[in-house]
């Protein structure tokens, strides 16, 4: 599907999706730095350049609907509304992180909007999402449970249990791919015999769609056609989203497995300076909406690292609570 | 009250069914717990009164499942997984160690696991290698999760409502000798405590501690002990993690002399964590070594002499108990 | 396929293939009597129904191909040539069983014949097959590696993982699934999302078959065409096999699971009375024939039967051997 | 012999490079070996000076790659298959326990497995409660498997060329924090024993004992220890099994007291295993309870301070070791 295919929704709803990206994007940039300045420790899976693909879908759930996410969720919780400072609070280890410190970037929870990680095992969410869709189903409640994972997932068992559980009952999951064509060094070819992963998807009888991740609009309109279906007919739906990252696996890796033209030919595709151009080209935006979004996300972010700076260290005394539930004496 | 006769088997099954009629949050899922009735025949019937929904056949994708029941119970539900036995378990160990232990702790207590998982484990039906681990000592290393092994029938009915009342994680062990066990069981007999011991014969001379399947052979190793004039004390320690080391450890400090008795491998067994705690807790009131009786450190081979060889049995356990007596 | 299809191959050939499913046949009605009588014990899965697909597959490997089996192998091991006085001893756990005794019906195991068990963990042979295969690729030997296992085995994690190496890395295994409809009780439908599992190969690539696993002259026929290929260009190839099992899953089995009905249909295409009439009818061969062979048969399995009673047991003092290897001291 | 200035990490990649140049036979698999050059840089270059036949990178199924290294193993090949860390190896376990540990043994010593299986190990890099795990207790549990951890640059050079000789499967845990560990290895070093415990520093009051990433904090704490008067003994077991009793017997036949000190969770840890047979063996000779120096009972958590809290240190060693001599 290129670009032109998608219809660029109106000017408010542009400009939303691009404060999506960009905040993202401002965050991410900026957890960097802290994580040089040791701010900021174990790891850091940045998700620059996927950014349209959280984005994307995530605008297209209710409030009540649960997303599944990998180590590579802090696009995913932003989206999912998670506010900024506990999230940034989290990747510091301070108690009012969004998992009270105690997961770091890489195991982010919110109950309230019903956030279930920050899954760090390869795949090991896929299986969940398929639980959280059962009791669903079985509450009768119609919801939707997103599930985040890499192409690289996809080789894992637990991507075809999940797939055939999800499936076989009939369960209101939306699988999200998000093929950014690497997994740490690894190239789709060579960890898969059949790279194209939405046919996957395909053979377990799961409806699927191969879309360009790097289009927010696009994810976004499939992303809604997506769960409304699974609304209609509570049945799976599967995206697989082409998307690149534009940084190393975690904070720091050599990349001697990609050529750094790949690297600068995706770059060109940056899904926010896509949205930007077009909402220009389509005058629904103006150089000056994108700076008053701009300052605007630079406050935020920055209230989230004061936040964060401000945060309090759980007590080690509190080391082994919350291991079981406390219960009455 | 009155009591009833009854089954192991029929008292996992009464535990499932008042479950099921109880909380309609509870099912069962798992492979052949429906249509076949459970690979021990523990869920027969079921299916038939509660409905594919809640008597749920799984395809075999242990990992798969078990992820399943751990997002279920997220998702507010009050899952039974069966796994058919502990040996397929491994292939769900994943997530039960990486999952359901740690959700709780790393999300800060915002989502609990309230899941029950449910496998049969042991030897002694000369199924082989890869059908006859007893691999309860690693569930029991794992923080996030209880464990548990019903060795009795008001156990085997009593254990389950507990543990699905539990908040977190509870994997319940029933070892493969003990569902055509017979007896007496009340009923009204529900839901137990998790948390102690269980002394199943006062003594004064030795402590013999075992769980699950050992029960049995531990009982007639007491029996045999006491026509030779050794009063052997029998814990049965029913739940498996956490330890009631109070139980134990009360014990061996009147009787001075303690055997583990433990249906897995030797070596970093649960037989070691007792002898462990007990050294660190009641060095001083030993008056010998303490001894375990495990199995031996092969795969279990497939003829019954070479089966029952590897297994711990009463003679092996009295011979301990013997040693430590000075008998 | 229907069998009209299948060309009958010569009267030597046809007599050879009915013998071999025969052989298999007559050897487990015994090994069920035997269980009765209680000279075998543990756990006894029983092949009756599927003997076409071990005789058919196996026809077409050569003596340094490998098989990789299930619990379920008694057939796959008489067919691959293994001893059946061997066979019957390691059913009874006599030292001089196929695996000295110590493996019983679930592990038979055979390095002469390169037959690698006999492994009860579903679908845990297939990993097993790849790297075999894997092995034979890298040290440039002209093998095939055929590895057998159910259609309930397809739901495994193991499975997708298998598949998809051996199709990444093409190499030579021939998959068989034999499709007998159940995995003990479980219904093909109510386990799989997509009932057509030889689709499922071609999602990994996997050049795969779909055949009437009760015809063993179209399964020898698609074996051997699958092998064939094999040695040509080194790719994996799938066969699923319809089959059925006419007995219990294992020794003793309520089999409400599944309707009375369905296994008498099931049993009008025996392969062996399949074989015979056909045979008859293209007056390739006379009742007296079949009247010789089975009586070789019968004393064949007669001396089986005595080879193991005549075992001896493996003394208690090498309980531990083989543990480990041994080494010097 | 001369010696150079090396690292773990590079004294592992030289063990790697020598076997990958000694023997056809041999191939490294696993994710990211290829490529990435590791996921901790150990196997940078191989790539390119052996190919991706033999530095053959996987997709991401721990379950599947294990298996296939089985398989090949059987097949003729010497195959080391690297599991990225021990916290996704448990989706492997079950081709590890289940076929690489039984297949010699029911064969009847017809098959054997020469396999060799490489993980990191370990916590204290802030990686949280999914990347922390210590579970080589799990594998030294398991009949039919060797399990090894180097703990200096010697035995990382020399411990998997001969576990590459060993003809059955060897499991080789590498602790994370010790890959940037320096120091001098001989230019020819190679293959050593993997038998016995070595004692790293003698002493006369206490035993140490401890392996892997440990050996470091256990070092530390005996030169505190040695500042108050009180002279430990350091034991790297190396082996975890089998475990070398002879050697941790007549250490603590001498020194009379001694200290576990490992990595894993306290509950059915290989810490348990050895107070075991220490009392088991020597209880007799003993002035004072064991003690053991584990992991907390948590998930790990991300922040330091906790992470820190929950893992031994040497002053937890030092304390453990005051209590026993009565300091
Ligand atoms: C089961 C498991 N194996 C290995 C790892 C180590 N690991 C973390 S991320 C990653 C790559 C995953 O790639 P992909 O699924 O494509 O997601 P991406 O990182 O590209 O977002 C690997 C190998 C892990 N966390 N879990
Ligand atoms: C991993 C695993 N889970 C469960 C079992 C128990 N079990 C043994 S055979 C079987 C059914 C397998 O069905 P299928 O693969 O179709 O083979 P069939 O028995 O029909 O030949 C089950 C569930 C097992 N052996 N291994
Ligand atoms: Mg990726
Ligand atoms: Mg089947």
């Amino acid at each position: 599907m290129s670009r032109a295919d998608t219809e660029l929704p109106g000017r408010e709803e542009g400009l939303q999706l691009l404060r999506g990206m960009q905040r993202i994007r401002r965050f991410e940039d900026r957890a960097a730095e802290l994580y040089s300045a040791m701010k900021i420790r174990g790891f850091l899976h940045l998700y620059n350049g996927q950014e349209a693909v959280a984005v994307g879908v995530l605008q297209a759930l209710h409030e009540d609907d649960a997303v599944v996410a990998t180590y590579r969720e802090h696009g995913h919780a932003l989206a999912a509304g998670l506010p900024m400072g506990e999230v940034m609070a989290e990747l510091y280890g301070r108690e009012q992180g969004s998992s009270g410190g105690r997961g770091g970037s890489m195991h982010i929870f919110d109950a309230e909007h019903r956030f279930y990680g920050g899954q760090a095992i390869v795949a090991g969410g896929l299986p969940l999402a398929v639980g959280l869709a059962l009791a669903d189903q079985m509450q009768h409640r119609p919801r939707v449970t997103a599930c985040f994972f890499g192409e690289g997932a996809a080789a894992e068992g637990e991507f075809h249990e999940a797939l055939n559980l999800a499936a076989l009952w009939t369960l209101p999951v939306l699988f999200v791919c998000e093929n950014n064509l690497y997994a740490m060094g690894t190239a789709l070819g060579r960890s898969q015999a059949e790279t194209d992963i939405h046919a996957r998807a395909g053979g377990y009888g799961i409806e699927s769609t191969a879309l360009d991740g790097m289009d927010v609009v696009a994810v976004a309109a499939a992303a809604r056609a997506a769960v409304t279906g699974i609304r209609e007919d509570g049945k799976p739906r599967f995206l697989e989203c082409h998307t690149y990252r534009f940084r190393a696996h975690s904070m720091f890796d050599a990349q001697l497995y990609r050529p750094r033209e790949e690297i600068e030919a995706w770059k060109k595709r940056c899904p926010i300076m896509g949205l930007r151009q077009r909402l220009l080209a389509a005058e629904l935006a103006t150089e000056a909406d994108f700076a008053a979004l701009e300052q605007d996300i630079e406050a935020e972010v920055e209230a989230a690292v004061a936040f964060a700076e401000a945060g309090s260290w759980e007590p080690v005394e509190q080391l082994a609570s919350h291991v079981m539930t406390e219960r009455e004496a | 009250m009155s009591a009833a006769r009854t089954t192991y088997r029929e008292a996992v099954r009464a535990a499932i069914r008042a479950a099921l009629l109880d909380d309609e949050r509870v099912f069962l899922m798992g492979e052949d717990v429906g249509s076949y009735g459970g690979c021990f025949g523990v869920s027969k019937g079921l299916l038939e009164e509660f409905g594919p929904e809640r008597i749920r056949d799984t395809p075999l994708s242990e990992s798969g499942f078990t992820g399943a029941g751990i997002g279920a119970a997220l998702g507010g539900m009050r899952p039974i997984v069966e796994i058919m036995t502990v040996n397929f378990s491994l292939l769900a160990l994943d997530q039960i160690v990486n999952s359901a232990a740690t959700i709780r702790h790393m999300s800060d207590g915002q989502f609990s696991v309230p899941l029950v998982i449910r496998m049969a484990t042991g030897a002694g039906r000369q199924l082989a290698a890869q059908h006859s681990h007893s691999l309860e000592s690693f569930y029991a290393h794992v923080p996030g999760i209880r464990v548990v092994a019903p060795a009795t029938l008001e156990d085997a009915r009593g254990m389950l409502p507990a543990a699905l009342a539990d908040p977190d994680p509870v994997v319940i062990f029933e070892h493969t000798s003990l569902y055509n066990l017979e007896g007496e069981l009340a009923e009204d007999a529900g839901a137990v405590d998790l948390d102690r011991a269980a002394i199943r014969r006062p003594g004064r001379d030795v402590t013999l501690v075992t769980h699950g399947g050992s029960l049995a052979k531990t009982l007639a190793a007491a029996a045999t002990l006491a026509e030779e004039g050794i009063e052997a004390e029998v814990i049965d320690l029913r739940s498996l993690r956490p330890l009631d080391d109070a139980t134990i450890i009360a014990s061996v400090s009147r009787t001075r002399r303690a055997v583990m008795v433990d249906e897995g491998w030797r070596t970093m067994s649960l037989a070691a964590e007792l002898v462990t705690r007990i050294v660190e807790q009641a060095f001083y009131e030993l008056d010998a070594p303490l001894a375990r009786v495990c199995t031996a450190e092969v795969p279990i081979p497939y003829p019954a002499h070479l089966e029952q060889a590897a297994l711990p049995s009463a003679d092996k356990i009295v011979a301990a108990a013997r040693r430590l007596t000075g008998g």
